[in-house]
């Protein structure tokens, strides 16, 4: 295992103090139980967002606190979600008194520790909302799975909300924009090559020198195929028909009514792209893959929309939800409204999205 | 039987013992249909357990097991973090202030527990999840505990029936937790999750065993 | 060769492609030869700067092409210099009438064709001066060598000489600064796995499981030593000594004299860093180390400046000049004085570099 | 003897064959102590001149030179594109005109190409670069033709000088070019400049002995 760590226990924290060193004016870190915070939390008048999960997915979620975007983070150990009194904490840390917004990753692990964190916030008097990002169609099924992956989709979502947030927008009106966001966006990834989780020391899965795992998820997670590696233009066309062509996606999603104080489900259904909308094309690293590779996957992917009539009117290309160092990309497209277009655009200030500030 | 505090907190001990024995197998199992930490988030989470331990150990049953339960919840994280954090939190209250436990109090122990399991992760038998080892060692304590058997013939009984369940999880196609986004390619491993059940459970018939 | 490219004779065209694609409201692609230019070139009354160099080590310069950095880039073929013509017809292309600065990298071939270039835009009665960058401690000598690389403080040298072109600084006040600040910064860099060069199909070079390459270029080149792998701290360690307890280097540069149209062999010595200096810290990816790695590089260094009296008043974590997808960082610390910090915090918009707008 | 035109052609197309023959051996040369791409820089680069040839092939031998040169610098790059560049230019000026060449011609073109490379390049004998193939095989050369050898004997001495030169690389520690960074590590490797230039200058003796 080649990577620049120092003991395998201390990967975790050690990453976290170094982001509290190199960014003391943006975000502060809370240890024990850990999450990262805007240094001027509580906003006061403004939603809290929080959002949290497994660690390994840097700039994600702790590179995305500060103005514009996520209040707080909560990291996980490597590929493992977060326990509940991170988000509990976190959420008593950046509460205005304007309610907190989770914003959760479809993992059984995220779901249910977010799930304990929700019941212990409303316990505590907090004003809570739950959405789940869950855009992956490389699962086709949510009768036979956990239901689709929260990926891409995630990145994207965090900064609209927190701009939504930014501007005002109350704690429903977040929820509602939350929601949204995911069901117009879906997402797609692959591996080159594996990663290595730390504390396991050796890769999660092998891959052949000709082999590529196609409908990855962000764990290391096997795909949904392996097959012989193919071109640039032949993996964005994979990835990017996996997208337009996915159809409408029915499910059920628990959600907290705050309200009621309980959880309700919620039944959701994502309509496909249509010829005509407008999207932001997200094209992501896995973490190993440089940025000149992104570009040549653009490059075909903006050929495939145009030709499906698809206009990109946005774009966001480079490493921002990663696997550790898997080399691979995904690719997010999220149809757009004005309204979305109005808060991405929106100034955002953080380690890793930074933009109109 | 008579089970005694000491040999709840003898238990607890057994179990971090062997899941940190196991650690490098459970993850083993894990990375071929998940995640590659199992092993380590459990042993983890049993290593802050035995920190509390302790604390506790002057205290009734119940509260022993809630303490490794909420422990569990903010030590392990992931999916196994909250439902076996479930399981001892209802086991512990199922157990409120009892100091000792009879036959069929252990078995309320293990019933309660597991009931917060699919509770919390609503696991249907055949999902590939650890609820596949509990629920036929469950069925097959009660059945003989019905039949007048000791509580150890019968949770010699429960524990074959949970090894058993664990190794039916191989030919599952998973349908709850992160293993089900291989869908039938889930389908040849054995759950990590069920492993390390059989384990928790094996490591109570053999606490009990010890004189 | 795993990487996401199709025909290897189409990597740099392709990538460039995605590029234009990717970022019409900032840039534009000239392909034959090939050079990427600021979409508003040229800016009126400007000094116009353009750098180039091999292509692999994206977002440079490519990627710093925009308002308040680079008006243009040139890109040669994977890790080869570009050719004179593509600097000579960038320059042809921003120059406002102000005149064009090169920032040049100290590679014996960027050297070569850069000054080519200069003759030959200074032959069509464009102003030109040109700078090199050469920071790289891991070269010792520059008697038996051909002089420290350019590495790192490249990217600090574009932000901050493009900051002060965007003020109005002349094309002498622009070379003077661009002077300045590569003899105030100093970088090393170092390898956990080899890069893979296109064309070539396989590593460069080949590193044990158990080894690692201290001193490292951004071409794949071997460094000054190979060892065992080490912890982050003590890798941390072995760069930022490097840095810091660098001695006083001198060297002959040639510069362009402008006025006599001739070179001009120039004599310079960088003095050492000293407690009580201000310093902007660069933490480098060269590729496929993933921005939590370098928190963990950032965090040692953090201390280390501190205990040898230097303070840290800004910083930059990430993949910003790479080795195609090179698993290892590198480390650049440049002083700074007023002047610098002021161009340092001027806003910049860039598809690699972006803040203040 | 007289070299013609068609024989000044014959040889550049010969360098090309050569060159892209090479490519891999010369890459691999550069890859040791260099970044990897010599072979296919130069590859590259002579077939872009092989494109420009049918151009210029009725101009003048200097002409025809210049416009490898100017080819040479606009599509190889790196160091060696301006290097065997200048190369190029400088014997193109020096033949200006030139319908044929004598031996002293071909000594000159020669002469002046390595001064060229030497303008630019600023290497020294021993530096471990392309010079120190060519610095011997001139001085071999002129010496032959001074002791009245005819051009094929003179060139031939000349290539094996320029091999002998190139396998002297070997044990040098660059100090110019790209080698030069690895110090002491660059012992005990032969300089890809070194070896195209031989090829180079042994491809002008094969043309030449062509019937
Ligand atoms: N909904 C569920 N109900 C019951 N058990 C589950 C459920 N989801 C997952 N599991 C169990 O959790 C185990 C995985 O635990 P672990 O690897 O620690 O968490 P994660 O999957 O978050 O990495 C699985 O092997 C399975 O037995
Ligand atoms: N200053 C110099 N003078 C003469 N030859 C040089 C000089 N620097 C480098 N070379 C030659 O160039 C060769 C390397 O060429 P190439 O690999 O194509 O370029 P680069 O080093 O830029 O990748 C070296 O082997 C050496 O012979
Ligand atoms: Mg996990
Ligand atoms: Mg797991
Ligand atoms: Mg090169
Ligand atoms: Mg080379």
């Amino acid at each position: 295992m080649k990577k620049l760590i120092n003991a395998v226990e201390d990967v975790v924290r050690e990453q976290l103090e170094g982001m509290a060193l190199a960014h003391p004016d943006l975000l502060k870190v809370h240890f024990d139980p850990n999450f990262v915070y805007r240094a001027d939390a509580p906003v006061k008048g403004k939603v809290a967002l929080v959002s949290g999960g497994g660690s390994g997915h840097e700039p994600m979620h702790g590179g995305f606190v500060g103005m514009g975007m996520l209040d707080a983070a909560c990291p996980g150990e490597v590929f493992t979600s977060p326990t509940p009194d991170q988000m509990y904490e976190a959420a008593k840390t950046v509460n205005s008194g304007e309610g907190v917004l989770f914003i959760v990753k479809n993992y059984t692990g995220d779901v249910l520790n977010f799930e304990t964190a929700a019941e212990l916030a409303h316990a505590d008097g907090i004003a809570v909302q739950s959405i789940l990002i869950d855009d992956d169609v490389a699962v086709k099924d949510s009768l036979y799975t956990a239901g689709r992956r929260g990926v891409g989709t995630t990145v994207l979502a965090e900064k609209i909300v927190g701009g939504a947030a930014e501007a005002g927008y109350s704690l429903k009106q977040c929820a509602d924009l939350c929601r949204k966001v995911n069901q117009y966006g879906r997402s797609m990834g692959m591996a080159l090559t594996s990663c290595t989780v730390p504390a396991a020391g050796k890769p999660t899965f092998e891959l052949g020198e000709d082999e590529m795992e196609i409908g990855i998820g962000i764990h290391g997670e096997p795909g949904r195929t392996r097959m012989k590696l193919k071109t640039a233009d032949e993996i964005t066309e994979i990835l990017a028909l996996g997208i337009i062509e996915d159809g409408p996606y029915t499910r059920t999603v628990r959600e907290w009514d705050n309200e009621k104080g309980e959880w309700v489900d919620v039944e959701l259904t994502d309509e496909p792209f249509k010829p005509g909308d407008q999207v932001i094309a997200f094209v992501n690293s896995m973490g190993g893959t440089p940025v000149s590779e992104l570009y040549a996957v653009y490059r075909k992917l903006a050929q495939i929309c145009e030709a499906k009539g698809l206009t990109i009117v946005r774009n966001l290309i480079g490493p921002y939800i990663t696997s550790l160092e898997m080399q691979g990309c995904s690719i997010t497209l999220l149809k757009t409204d004005e309204e979305i277009l109005r808060f991405w655009d929106a100034p955002v200030k953080t380690p890793g999205l930074r933009w109109g500030i | 039987m008579v089970v005694t505090k000491p040999q709840i907190v003898r238990w607890l001990e057994k179990v971090a013992a062997v899941l940190d024995e196991n650690k490098e197998y459970l993850t083993q199992l894990d990375s071929a249909i998940g995640d590659a930490d199992h092993g380590i988030n459990m042993s983890r989470g049993f290593g802050k357990v035995m920190e509390k331990l302790p604390g506790v150990a002057d205290k009734d049953i119940g509260n022993i097991l809630k303490t490794t339960g909420m422990t569990l919840i903010s030590s392990v994280g992931g999916a196994s973090g909250p439902l076996y954090g479930t399981f001892f939190m209802r086991s512990g209250m199922a157990m409120a202030a009892k100091e000792e436990l009879s036959d069929q109090d252990l078995y309320q122990l293990l019933k309660a527990g597991v009931d917060g399991i699919v509770q919390r992760g609503r696991a249907q038998p055949g999902d590939k999840t650890m609820y596949d080892a509990w629920l036929p060692a469950l069925e097959a304590m009660k059945n003989k505990l019905e039949d007048g058997a000791d509580l150890l013939a019968a949770l010699k009984t429960a524990v074959a029936a949970a090894e058993q369940g664990m190794k039916n999880t191989i030919p599952m196609q998973a349908k709850k937790g992160r293993a089900s986004y291989l869908g039938e390619r889930s389908i040849g491993h054995q759950d990590p999750g069920a492993t390390s059940s059989y384990l928790i459970l094996n490591a109570l018939l053999e606490t009990l065993q010890e004189q």
